[in-house]
């Protein structure tokens, strides 16, 4: 339920995991930001994550939101890609009681949602186990 | 797990907590310039803040009251209790009567239908941590002496839409753009936290229903409380499954409510307890802590998704303020929206130890009776979320605790409380320490 | 009309204005209790507070921006601005970015993208007056002595939604019941007091007009500015008929936008601007006072449909604090969503005598190089309307001026500059007064 | 675009105008409230209003929320019923420019609007010159 517009600004982050790494500290963050939290630095240098990881924490969401409505039960996992970098994405293409925390994913482009008002197709990564 | 004691065990609240020393972990930092800026009560002011007046309503589904009326109710019964006939100032805690009511500017709608015309009136939002913001704005203005008479409300008025619509309304408490556009729940936010907590600290399915069955078992004694039956463990683990490990049991309801309280100076307060024979014969109860802080609104962010930062940053701030240690509380009424939140909050203010929070309602060390009775009123699971009155309502039962005036959950003896009133998953939080006078 | 005197004729700011005495009309009678309770700053608190820095994005339709980098990008120029390194607490004026932007919560977000760990953060609402409130709440937490830096933000986003989606998340600051159930939307309530105002007092359409030619003029000497071409009169009274007597250059726009300014005591102040040479060589702006009352949400509730009685009341308040009269504020930016609340405002600043506000920017008055120049940085009209943000742009305009960095616009020996904000029709309003030291 | 609940509440109000009169001040409040602005009473006795007023002002709105914009442009005008008592509403079945301040009208119960979505249709009073 984000405004087409802000789905459309949010495109490089969704659909090709762009983030940004301070130039002073070196941290990264995901989506890219204009200020540091660590060291307030304002300068960033773009970079893509890499699409594999693994599971932080999960949950099977059984009660969901309408327009997700027609995918559950379905799982949610926050994945991490480097050692700090986290993402939060459903975990599919496989049996939601195997899912467990440390296990290995892949990141893949998918359908996220469907704004059924406006017809809009949202688009951006879900994790399957590797 | 072996710094856990039992806290039946002891046998006085004056004793002090033996887990403080831990308990606020060396890993929080403080940033420099917070600490450089914060100065206690006694620094900078001589004003001293007191909480006249307490009202509120049942939680419930009130399908027969609108936003104002629900509201009005509240501030006329803490006004009444007061014993004040006019007010200097108001501030109202809601989080989002845009997406419940089509209705914002209530700070406006609340002035003009509680009769206070041209009354200076602002409404505070922090998810559902807007109550406990508004309060900490009234409790700023006596400190400021801009007033010296406020009113303190939260409300929200959450069934007059669909469940559907309640969930996406409570979804903007999260990262739109980052999380609920991924279909993530609030359930399911906390469901993370506690698939990691149960995974790397061993905390148990039984540990968080004993949360819900403990508040269930304080609600049933106030009559306030949205729900006054009595579950039982075995009722939460089998309970609708709503986000894996979380049942419909460990999440607090959908609820319609509003809380107010009326704060002033406390020589004010000396001249309206005098006039009213009520409040003469029972302790004034000051409120000697505040503290406030945020988080990353991303639950995924957080280097920790167990550890809820804001809180232990507020929680430092409001001791600090009140020069307390959490060994000095009587009472508090806690965050609990789900379960683990009650579980992660407890560590967080230093009440346990990190990671042990799970055995605080298990060995009764919460419970009515125990060494800190937490959420006598209820909590929010059991009195009811109505999302921005929640935090005001927490003042509310701690001042009837400290009046002495909480009937059959009334805690022996208390005469400081705390309050901790969180939005999202942690992303903004206030704490405040209430002391009988 | 006799009352009426060309301002232009004046020569000299440091005249009292000849309308005072009568300005503040007989029939504003103040609540007892606010009156007892107010006092001023000096009988309570020894703090003065500064504004240290501001900044805010130029106003428009920022599509390739988020709410959140509308934000940060306004805060990190006031921070700039100010040479603070670091902010004690937060404050965020906004009115509905819950649904704008389907995103509450936005303290907690906002303070973690503009990198201010665990920073205390609050969002504040009261419609269009969101910004001039949480401008109020910021002085308010200087003079309590809980931080001594602190940022207050605005921001809106209003062009994620349609234009349909724009006017209903508007429509919520107006009665949602009792207005808005009935097709009114914000042009028709402030069309219905014209058409009020132009019957009792013979205010004209071409005076109404000349607010808008006005300030578009102003703001095309602004670079922040949303709309920075000029207009005339004919073009105003001709432009499309969006409710009469109302038309589209009577209105202000759907902006984009976000400001800041950073606020401190003057003690801390001085200690940054000795570090700041660019700091060092202007005056310090100083708050001296601070107003706010609200007035009945509906329309029709009020006995004078014409009359701003929050404004008035407002205003008085913060006159008194400042212990300032009407004629000694040099500029002022107030609220000039449509035309004929700049007409009905100054009337209730006592800037002009009841009923003939129509005449002031007819007359020159409250243009550059008038008596009292208004709006000089295009005011909402020229500059935009991000509804929560413009309390706190009007408040960068005023400091601008009294620095001396207002370029083309630049009003001469101004020392003393108003803000005025107000939401809905009028239920709430706030009033500040700046002075240059 | 009021809730459903919230308008089957006022329907007192909206369909049989139903107000309140402090019993103390004897002031009229349309909707009814729970406290008297004037003299903070809160005990109240239940009328209706008349039927009949006259206009204190008026406008044509001419840009219409979506859910009206197939009546534009249409009038709106505050009605005054009894001294110091008024309400909002459109002003129909006359010429638009033949509105004038002070022209006494009748309120007539009528259609209000039509909640698309739900399917809701709300009833009102709308004023009619007499
Ligand atoms: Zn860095
Ligand atoms: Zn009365």
């Amino acid at each position: 339920m984000i405004t087409p517009a802000e789905y459309v600004r949010e495109i490089p982050a969704h659909h090709r995991l762009e983030a940004g790494r301070c130039k002073k500290c070196r941290k990264i963050y995901y989506p890219a930001r204009q200020v540091c939290p660590e060291c307030q630095a304002r300068e960033f240098e773009p970079l893509s994550l890499p699409r594999e990881g693994k599971i932080v924490t999960f949950t099977v969401i059984r009660v969901a939101p309408s327009q997700f409505s027609d995918q559950a039960p379905y799982a949610m996992g926050i994945v991490e890609v480097q050692p700090g970098v986290r993402l939060l994405t459903q975990v599919v293409d496989c049996d939601l009681d195997k899912i467990e925390i440390g296990m290995p994913v892949s990141l893949e482009f998918r359908k996220i949602q469907e704004d059924g008002e406006k017809g809009v197709l949202a688009y951006g990564v879900k994790a399957v186990p590797r | 797990m072996d710094y856990w004691i039992v806290g039946l065990l002891m046998d006085s609240h004056l004793t002090i907590n033996p887990f403080i020393h831990q308990s606020i972990h060396p890993s929080i930092h403080y940033p420099k310039q917070m600490m450089l800026n914060f100065k206690t009560t006694e620094d900078t002011v001589n004003r001293e803040v007191v909480i006249l007046g307490v009202g509120m309503t049942r939680g419930g589904e009130h399908w027969g009251k609108s936003l104002r009326q629900l509201f009005v109710e509240a501030a006329l019964a803490a006004i009444d209790d007061a014993g004040v006939d006019r007010i200097g100032s108001m501030y109202i805690g809601c989080m989002s009567s845009g997406l419940f009511n089509g209705q914002e500017h209530i700070a406006s709608l609340m002035a003009d239908y509680l009769g206070q015309k041209h009354v200076p009136a602002t409404r505070v939002e922090s998810a559902c941590a807007s109550g406990g913001a508004a309060l900490r704005m009234g409790f700023m203005e006596v400190l400021s002496g801009l007033n010296e008479v406020v009113l303190v409300g939260g409300v929200e008025k959450m069934t007059d839409v669909s469940t559907d619509g309640a969930t996406y309304a409570l979804s903007t408490a999260a990262d739109q753009t980052y999380e609920s556009f991924y279909g993530v729940t609030f359930p399911g936010l906390y469901a993370m936290i506690a698939r990691a907590h149960m995974h790397r600290y061993g905390t148990t399915r039984k540990q968080l229903a004993e949360v819900a069955v403990k508040n269930h078992l304080h609600g049933s004694m106030n009559p306030f409380a949205q729900y006054r039956q009595k579950i039982t463990v075995d009722e939460v683990i089998h309970s609708t499954a709503v986000a894996d490990p979380l049942n419909i049991l460990d999440c607090s309801p959908i609820t319609d409510g509003a809380s107010a309280v009326i704060l002033c100076s406390r020589e004010i307060a000396k001249k309206f307890a005098n006039g009213n024979p009520s409040l003469r014969e029972k302790p004034l109860v000051k409120i000697t802590g505040s503290g406030q802080a945020t988080d990353t609104i991303a639950l995924h962010s957080r280097q920790d998704i167990t550890e809820l930062r804001a809180v232990a940053e507020a929680a430092q701030q409001a001791y600090k303020m009140a020069g307390k240690k959490p060994g000095d509380i009587h009472l508090a009424e806690v965050h609990d929206c789900f379960t683990i939140a009650e579980i992660c909050v407890l560590e967080a203010l230093g009440v346990a130890e990190k990671g042990q929070g799970g055995k605080a309602a298990e060995s009764g060390y919460t419970a009515l009776g125990g060494r800190m009775p937490v959420n006598t009123s209820g909590g929010l699971k059991a009195k009811g979320h109505p999302v921005g009155a929640t935090g005001v309502a927490q003042a509310v039962e701690i001042v009837h605790q400290l009046r002495g005036e909480a009937g059959d959950r009334q805690v022996k003896n208390a005469r400081v409380g705390l309050t901790q009133n969180m939005g999202g998953t942690g992303g903004s939080c206030v704490v405040h320490i209430m002391e009988a006078l």
